[in-house]
């Protein structure tokens, strides 16, 4: 869930980030199962919608970032974000797109992510619906978990979009950067404006999706949508992105003219960033991504286990000189150590015993056949 | 129909013009506490003046994110103070979203917030953004199962019907899971706020500081924006305090009568909020950035216990 | 005929035809299996005309006649050319000797009892009471084909166990519809001619036909 | 008379093409036979769904729903493979080999004559001795390339299937004499059966359904029968491959459903429906333990349908409408699903003269249709929506969840292993660097467009739930029998 943070490879963590999405999704068909069982059709049903459109949103957005990481890589040749930066400047177009697709990943509104995952949450509240403890305390820890995940997710794009494309280059390649070929940007240019429209316009595909979710369970599901506003279960939740989005858009405007009327200083002076007085401010004083998903690291430290190793090499007059500092911060999840690993390695040991039967002898193959014939006889008579 | 307009620009005005006031309440009580005589609560109102009639300085290596935040910001905030049910639960343009969809506002703003902080270059900067959005991302899952918690009691998670039926019926809140679910709220709400003991608002010290960091390369009316937009945002989420949890007089209906009583409400509720953090600021030290995710475990749990006791004893 | 006589005489060729599937698994010579075969062949067909006669049925002539040409001689011939063909090969053992191949066939009869019993007694046809016989005959059939490792004996466990089969449906309902009985010879033939063919190819490509040893295939 | 010209078509396809001496001409007659067999199919399917049934040959062959869902199945896939055969068999065979070249399409032809006996006769022994032709049809296909794998696969598969078969046949005859023997009367028809299920003596009954377990369940790939599958599957040319797992194992499946509709009739469900859970979750088990780590990616298609044969049957045995109705539902997302990854792996198998999963390295870059069809066809058989697999497990598992809880649970956590198994094998297939020798692009990639029907009706099935579609699963659901 958190193994982005600590990815420093743009398309890697990308891919991590795919494995999160779907185990949104999942949650939404999960709780819709569980809903099924207790016989609360409809909100199966909205569970159900939620979860196909969280995989369809998922699909825009995320094939748009990876689109956006190919261009920096085809600009930069390198996906590692610690030699990336301050490419807003030198691909303007890309850095917008990406943007886009980081805010809708992030799930913040108005942008698509927003609103599936909205459903997902209120089909996840309503849970209390169910009148059965466990059951309810199961959704209440999905319901942290999901949160937990989006508040990971858009630190995890703050770093990836802040750290790619913002501040001073780290490195020539980000240094020699060029916006890509107008058909990839228009590639782009294209999922952005899906991400926008699906993310304001959620009546044009529920429609359908809600269709769908009648065939497969024949029960309408718990929501109410328009152009204006998407409702779940009576009044249980609103939600109008259409409208946040136009508030966001007037406001956005009005705040500067406001600011004139009231004859706010508009004269600006561009000057070097403040840095304690040193002298020239060069990308080495940028925080990295590594600094930035330290935090997380320190914070999940369990989960993380940092290994660091810092290595200080003293000027040979005095030690009050410090000639290098060189400092490692590796770090290994521990679920992968911990859970993954032995539970990978014990299924694997289980299946390559279970290979054996497979042992390519037809006598034994068909001596199989005899036993299951023979048993079964015997259990039925 | 003008009643509805008027009674959405009386929020906004509210939230706008109230949260410099709100601030230097909370600053004057402060030093009262401490024992000094403290600077007039209308010192916010000057500095935010100040700020705007001065020069900007903005750094050569940023970008239009940085310049565009401070207007995103304060654009989030006043479209919140469109939501919030800060006088009335009959707010024309409630619809636009729910509890959560608030909640995602406010990150929406902090997210940008930590890009600019990004977006200078500089180690503060960094330092200061990547420490805000941890925080926030670890104060998520309290927030949602705070709200699971309320959502629980009163049947909804749309703001003003949670009011509604808190104020219809006052008993649901003499429950355990009520008073625990604030609890979480309230630390929720420093944690976001960048208040003490997760952040101290008035530090400017290097290593400590988060929020201040971040926007430590802002200046002039940039800063002034951002300053006004933090003060919105702790009147904001000091108002869903007051309001969720004591929902009295706020106005069911859209008389005037009604609403100038909330209006006095919500004055009241709020001096006794502010005054409770200035209380708290002064008696607790500022934890050490690593010792505030075990606070936020804390309230998680207390959150998780106002779901269970609102599962277990109805 | 009387139904008492019928069902005597049905009930001792069963035997005859079970005692000879036992006898394959003594035999070694390929030669040998294949005329065990041939005779088992030929006892089922008597089973069928003596069937036939007690009930009528025509088409059971019939059925006799085509048992008797196609798996009494022409697959016999087929089996016997794949034999001469191949020549003499190296062998390897059998999984389990001899002895406790019988053991094995022993037990594997006794299941035949216990899971056919039940049925034939509430069978009405006189011919109900060997149904246990030819079920053993098809399990001991099965057991061949699992214990034997040459290609042409597994063939031989193969239509063993088809003739058990047969022979149950003989003894069950006086058989099969004719249409029915003829596509099922029509099939078992053309399986053995394609086995043949196979049993060529594996002793051209292995230069063996111990089909233990066809093993590349594995997980 | 429809019917019979169903029938007739394929067969005589297959004797003109013994006959023909021109390469072009038996291509022709090929793609043309299984062409003209999809129309007539297609209006049967029309004729179905207005009136009940059709009948040819006195009470030889009838056709209902269930027959019909089949024939659809087997005709047109057999259409969209044979389109792409034409251009597998250029690839593999030269004209130097014309006699094997005309013997594939020839039994191709019967192949397919074969199944659609299989499903639209009324008469039990009928289906039997067409499902062993099945049977002689791909043995020598398994064959055709001539190598020692492929000649032990076949043997494998000959015998395997053969001793199952008669297994099978000993069920069958049971069946007749708990159907005829008190009446005396000797023709023994579905439809017969089927009405007087509920008078039939249940001890003869329950031990004939063991039978057809055991040895429809060989055909069909159930474990511990499924061993000559995986070899016989990988080994056979890409088309047959597909043919045979994406379908042949459903007309195994098919004789199940129509026995499992008698025995329940006549025992109640639970008997049908414990043995029918048991095998299905062996097989989810067995299944997931080869998929994990296969080396070849042949055989984990092969394995996958094990697998997925497995869903099935978990299906038939949850039982309830929703059961049934999942049950049936997979059975055509598989075929779809299936049919098309064979195919796609055939172009694989040609660009990359290897079926090994390690020796294949960015088949993205290489050939991106291939690829992306690969990926496409993947992501829908370990059931992700958008696709239709992923619509019919959830109806099968949500009733599972109601009536066998615990069995449920088990094959959703089996579910899961084989997703992480299948993805990590096909991720390592798609990225990365191509070898050096692979040129990029070429191969098959027009002969691929017919899949784009398979692509599109598992997408549409994913996505929406035709009333026609459903109205059809409906009927057929009411004939499997709830």
């Amino acid at each position: 869930m958190n193994a982005p943070l600590i990815e420093h490879d743009l398309k890697r963590l990308l891919a991590y980030h795919s494995v999160e999405n779907i185990g949104i999704i999942l949650l939404g068909v999960g709780a819709a199962m569980l809903f099924q069982v207790y016989r609360l059709e409809a909100l199966a049903a909205l569970a159900l919608v939620a979860a196909l459109y969280h995989t369809l949103n998922h699909a825009t957005f995320k094939s748009l970032l990876f689109m956006g990481a190919g261009a920096v890589l085809h600009a930069t040749h390198t996906r590692n974000m610690e030699e990336l930066g301050g490419l807003i400047k030198r691909m303007p177009q890309t850095a917008v797109f990406f943007l886009v697709g980081s805010i809708a990943i992030a799930a913040l509104p108005p942008f698509n992510g927003f609103i599936s995952e909205w459903l997902t949450l209120q089909s996840l509240l309503l849970s209390f619906r169910i009148s059965a403890h466990t059951v309810n305390l199961i959704f209440a820890f999905s319901v942290a978990a999901l949160a937990l995940t989006s508040g990971l997710a858009a630190a995890c794009f703050v770093k990836a979009f802040g750290i790619t494309f913002l501040a001073l280059p780290r490195s020539e390649h980000a240094e020699q950067a060029r916006e890509v070929e107008w058909r990839m940007r228009a590639a782009m240019a294209l999922l952005a404006l899906l991400c926008v429209v699906l993310g304001v316009l959620p009546a044009l595909i529920l429609a359908p999706l809600e269709a769908t979710v009648f065939d497969l369970t024949h029960a309408h599901a718990d929501m109410q949508f328009n152009f204006n506003a998407v409702v779940a279960n009576g009044g249980f939740g609103w939600a109008a992105p259409l409208w946040m989005g136009i508030g966001l858009a007037v406001l956005f405007v009005v705040i500067p003219l406001a600011l004139r009327s009231i004859g706010a200083s508009r004269q600006r002076r561009y000057y070097e960033t403040w840095s304690c007085g040193r002298a020239l401010q060069t990308s080495r004083f940028e925080y990295t991504a590594t600094a930035f998903a330290n935090p997380f690291k320190r914070v999940f430290a369990i989960l993380y286990r940092p290994v660091k190793d810092l290595d200080i090499e003293f000027h040979p007059e005095s030690r009050y000189f410090v000639r290098t500092i060189e400092y490692e911060n590796p770090s290994r999840l521990i679920f992968e150590d911990k859970i993954y690993r032995p539970l990978l390695r014990m299924i694997n040991a289980a299946a390559r015993r279970a290979r054996v039967l497979q042992s390519g002898n037809v006598h034994g193959y068909l001596v199989y056949i005899l036993i299951a014939l023979v048993a079964l006889l015997i259990l039925a008579s | 129909m003008l009643t509805e307009v008027t009674l959405e620009l009386l929020q906004l005005f509210i939230v706008a013009l109230g949260s410099p006031l709100l601030v230097g309440i909370i600053r004057k009580v402060k030093a009262r506490l401490q024992g000094r005589r403290g600077a007039s609560v209308f010192q916010p109102y000057f500095d935010i003046r100040k700020l705007f009639s001065k020069e900007t300085v903005v750094s050569e290596n940023t970008s239009w994110i940085f310049r565009f935040t401070p207007y995103l910001l304060a654009t989030t905030m006043l479209l919140s103070s469109l939501i919030v049910p800060a006088l009335a639960t009959r707010t024309p343009l409630g619809f636009m979203g729910n509890i959560i969809a608030l909640m995602y506002l406010f990150l929406l703003g902090t997210f940008f917030l930590a890009l600019a902080g990004l977006d200078a270059g500089s180690a503060f900067g960094g330092m200061g953004s990547s420490r805000e959005v941890a925080i926030a991302a670890l104060a998520e899952p309290t927030v949602l199962i705070a709200i699971f918690g309320i959502a629980l009691r009163a049947g909804t998670t749309s703001l003003d019907g949670i009011v509604t039926r808190f104020a219809a019926e006052p008993l649901l809140m003499l429950n355990a899971g009520h008073l625990l679910a604030f609890i979480a709220f309230f630390i929720v709400a420093l944690a976001e706020n960048g208040r003490l003991p997760v952040d101290n608002p008035s530090t400017h010290l290097e290593l400590t500081m988060i929020h201040e960091a971040m926007i430590l390369e802002y200046s002039g009316r940039h800063l002034a924006l951002v300053e006004w937009a933090t003060g919105m945002k702790l009147f904001l989420f000091l108002t869903l305090l007051s309001n969720l949890f004591f929902p009295w007089g706020v106005a069911l209906t859209n008389t005037p009568i009604a609403l100038f009583s909330a209006f006095l409400a919500l004055i009241v509720k709020l001096l006794f909020f502010a005054s409770a953090i200035a209380l708290l600021e002064t008696a607790v030290a500022k934890l050490r950035l690593f010792r505030v995710p075990e606070l936020l475990a804390g309230s998680f749990t207390v959150a998780l216990l106002a779901v269970v006791t609102a599962f277990f004893l109805q | 005929m009387s139904a008492e006589l019928l069902s005597r005489l049905v009930t001792l060729l069963s035997f005859a035809a079970l005692g000879l599937t036992i006898l394959l698994i003594v035999r070694t010579r390929l030669e040998g299996q294949v005329r065990v075969f041939g005779l088992q062949s030929l006892v089922l067909a008597l089973l069928s005309v003596l069937i036939a006669l007690y009930t009528g049925r025509l088409e059971l002539f019939g059925v006799g006649l085509a048992l008797l040409v196609i798996k009494g001689i022409i697959i016999p011939r087929v089996l016997h050319r794949a034999v001469t063909k191949i020549g003499i090969v190296r062998v390897a053992a059998p999984y389990l000797g001899t002895a406790p191949a019988l053991v094995i066939c022993a037990l594997l009869t006794i299941v035949a009892f216990y899971v056919m019993t039940p049925i034939a007694t509430t069978n009405p046809l006189p011919t109900a009471d060997a149904m246990p016989l030819a079920f053993a005959g098809v399990l001991t059939g099965f057991f061949i084909m699992v214990n034997r490792r040459r290609a042409v004996t597994q063939i031989l466990g193969f239509l063993m166990l088809e003739n058990g089969i047969f022979l149950l449906a003989l003894l069950t309902t006086y058989g099969v519809p004719f249409v029915v009985e003829m596509g099922v010879f029509l099939d078992v033939l053309v399986a053995v001619l394609i086995m043949e063919v196979f049993v060529c190819h594996i002793k051209d490509n292995f230069d063996s036909i111990d089909v233990g040893e066809l093993g590349t295939l594995k997980e | 008379m429809m019917l019979l010209s169903l029938l007739l078509i394929p067969l005589i396809a297959t004797g003109l093409i013994a006959v023909a001496r021109q390469r072009v001409l038996i291509e022709l007659l090929h793609v043309g036979s299984a062409l003209v067999t999809l129309g007539v199919a297609a209006a049967i399917a029309v004729e179905i769904w207005h009136s009940s049934v059709l009948i040819a040959a006195g009470d030889l062959f009838r056709v209902d729903a269930l027959s019909a869902l089949m024939v659809a199945i087997i005709t047109s896939l057999g259409a969209i493979t044979s389109v792409y055969a034409v251009g597998y068999i250029r690839a593999e065979l030269s004209d130097a080999h014309l006699r094997r070249v005309r013997l594939f399409f020839a039994l191709f032809q019967l192949f397919i004559f074969t199944m659609v006996v299989a499903v639209t006769t009324d008469n039990l022994g009928v289906m039997w001795i067409a499902v062993e032709g099945t049977t002689l049809a791909t043995v020598f296909l398994v064959n055709l390339r001539h190598t020692r794998t492929s000649l032990e696969a076949a043997y494998k598969y000959l015998i395997l299937s053969s001793v199952g078969i008669a297994l099978a046949f000993i069920g069958t005859a049971l069946i007749y004499y708990a159907g005829a023997g008190k009446a005396g009367e000797i023709a023994v028809n579905w439809s017969t059966l089927r009405a007087g299920a509920g008078s039939l003596n249940g001890d003869v009954v329950r031990l004939a359904f063991i039978f057809i377990l055991v040895g429809y369940g060989t055909k069909a790939g159930l474990v511990p029968m499924h061993t000559w599958l995986p070899d016989a599957h990988s080994e056979a040319p890409a088309p047959i491959s597909a043919l045979m797992s994406g379908v042949l194992l459903n007309v195994g499946l098919y004789a199940m459903m129509r026995f499992k509709a008698i025995v329940d009739a006549a025992l109640g469900p639970a008997f049908a429906a414990n043995l029918l859970i048991g095998v299905g979750l062996l097989s989810l088990l067995i299944a997931a333990a080869f998929l994990i780590a296969q080396r070849n990616y042949k055989r984990m298609l092969a394995y996958s349908s094990v697998e997925h044969i497995g869903i099935v049957c978990l299906g038939l045995g949850f039982g309830g409408y929703w059961g049934v109705f999942g049950a049936v539902f997979h059975v055509v997302n598989h075929a779809l699903a299936k049919s098309l990854l064979f195919i796609v792996s055939g172009n694989i198998l040609l660009k990359y003269h290897s079926a090994e999963i390690r020796d294949v390295r960015g088949l993205m870059r290489a050939s991106p249709w291939t690829g992306a069809l690969f990926l496409a066809g993947v992501l829908a058989l370990i059931g992700l929506p958008p696709f239709a697999p992923f619509i019919s497990e959830f109806i099968i598992f949500r009733s599972g969840l109601e009536s066998y809880p615990w069995a449920a649970a088990m094959g959703v956590i089996l579910l899961v292993v084989v997703f992480g198994g299948m993805l990590a094998s096909v991720n390592s297939m798609l990225y990365g660097e191509p070898p050096a020798d692979i040129e990029n692009g070429g191969g098959l990639r027009l002969w691929l467009a017919p899949l784009a029907v398979n692509f599109a009706l598992l997408l549409a099935l994913g996505l929406t739930l035709p009333a026609s579609f459903e109205g059809a699963i409906k009927q057929v659901v009411q004939i499997v029998g709830v």
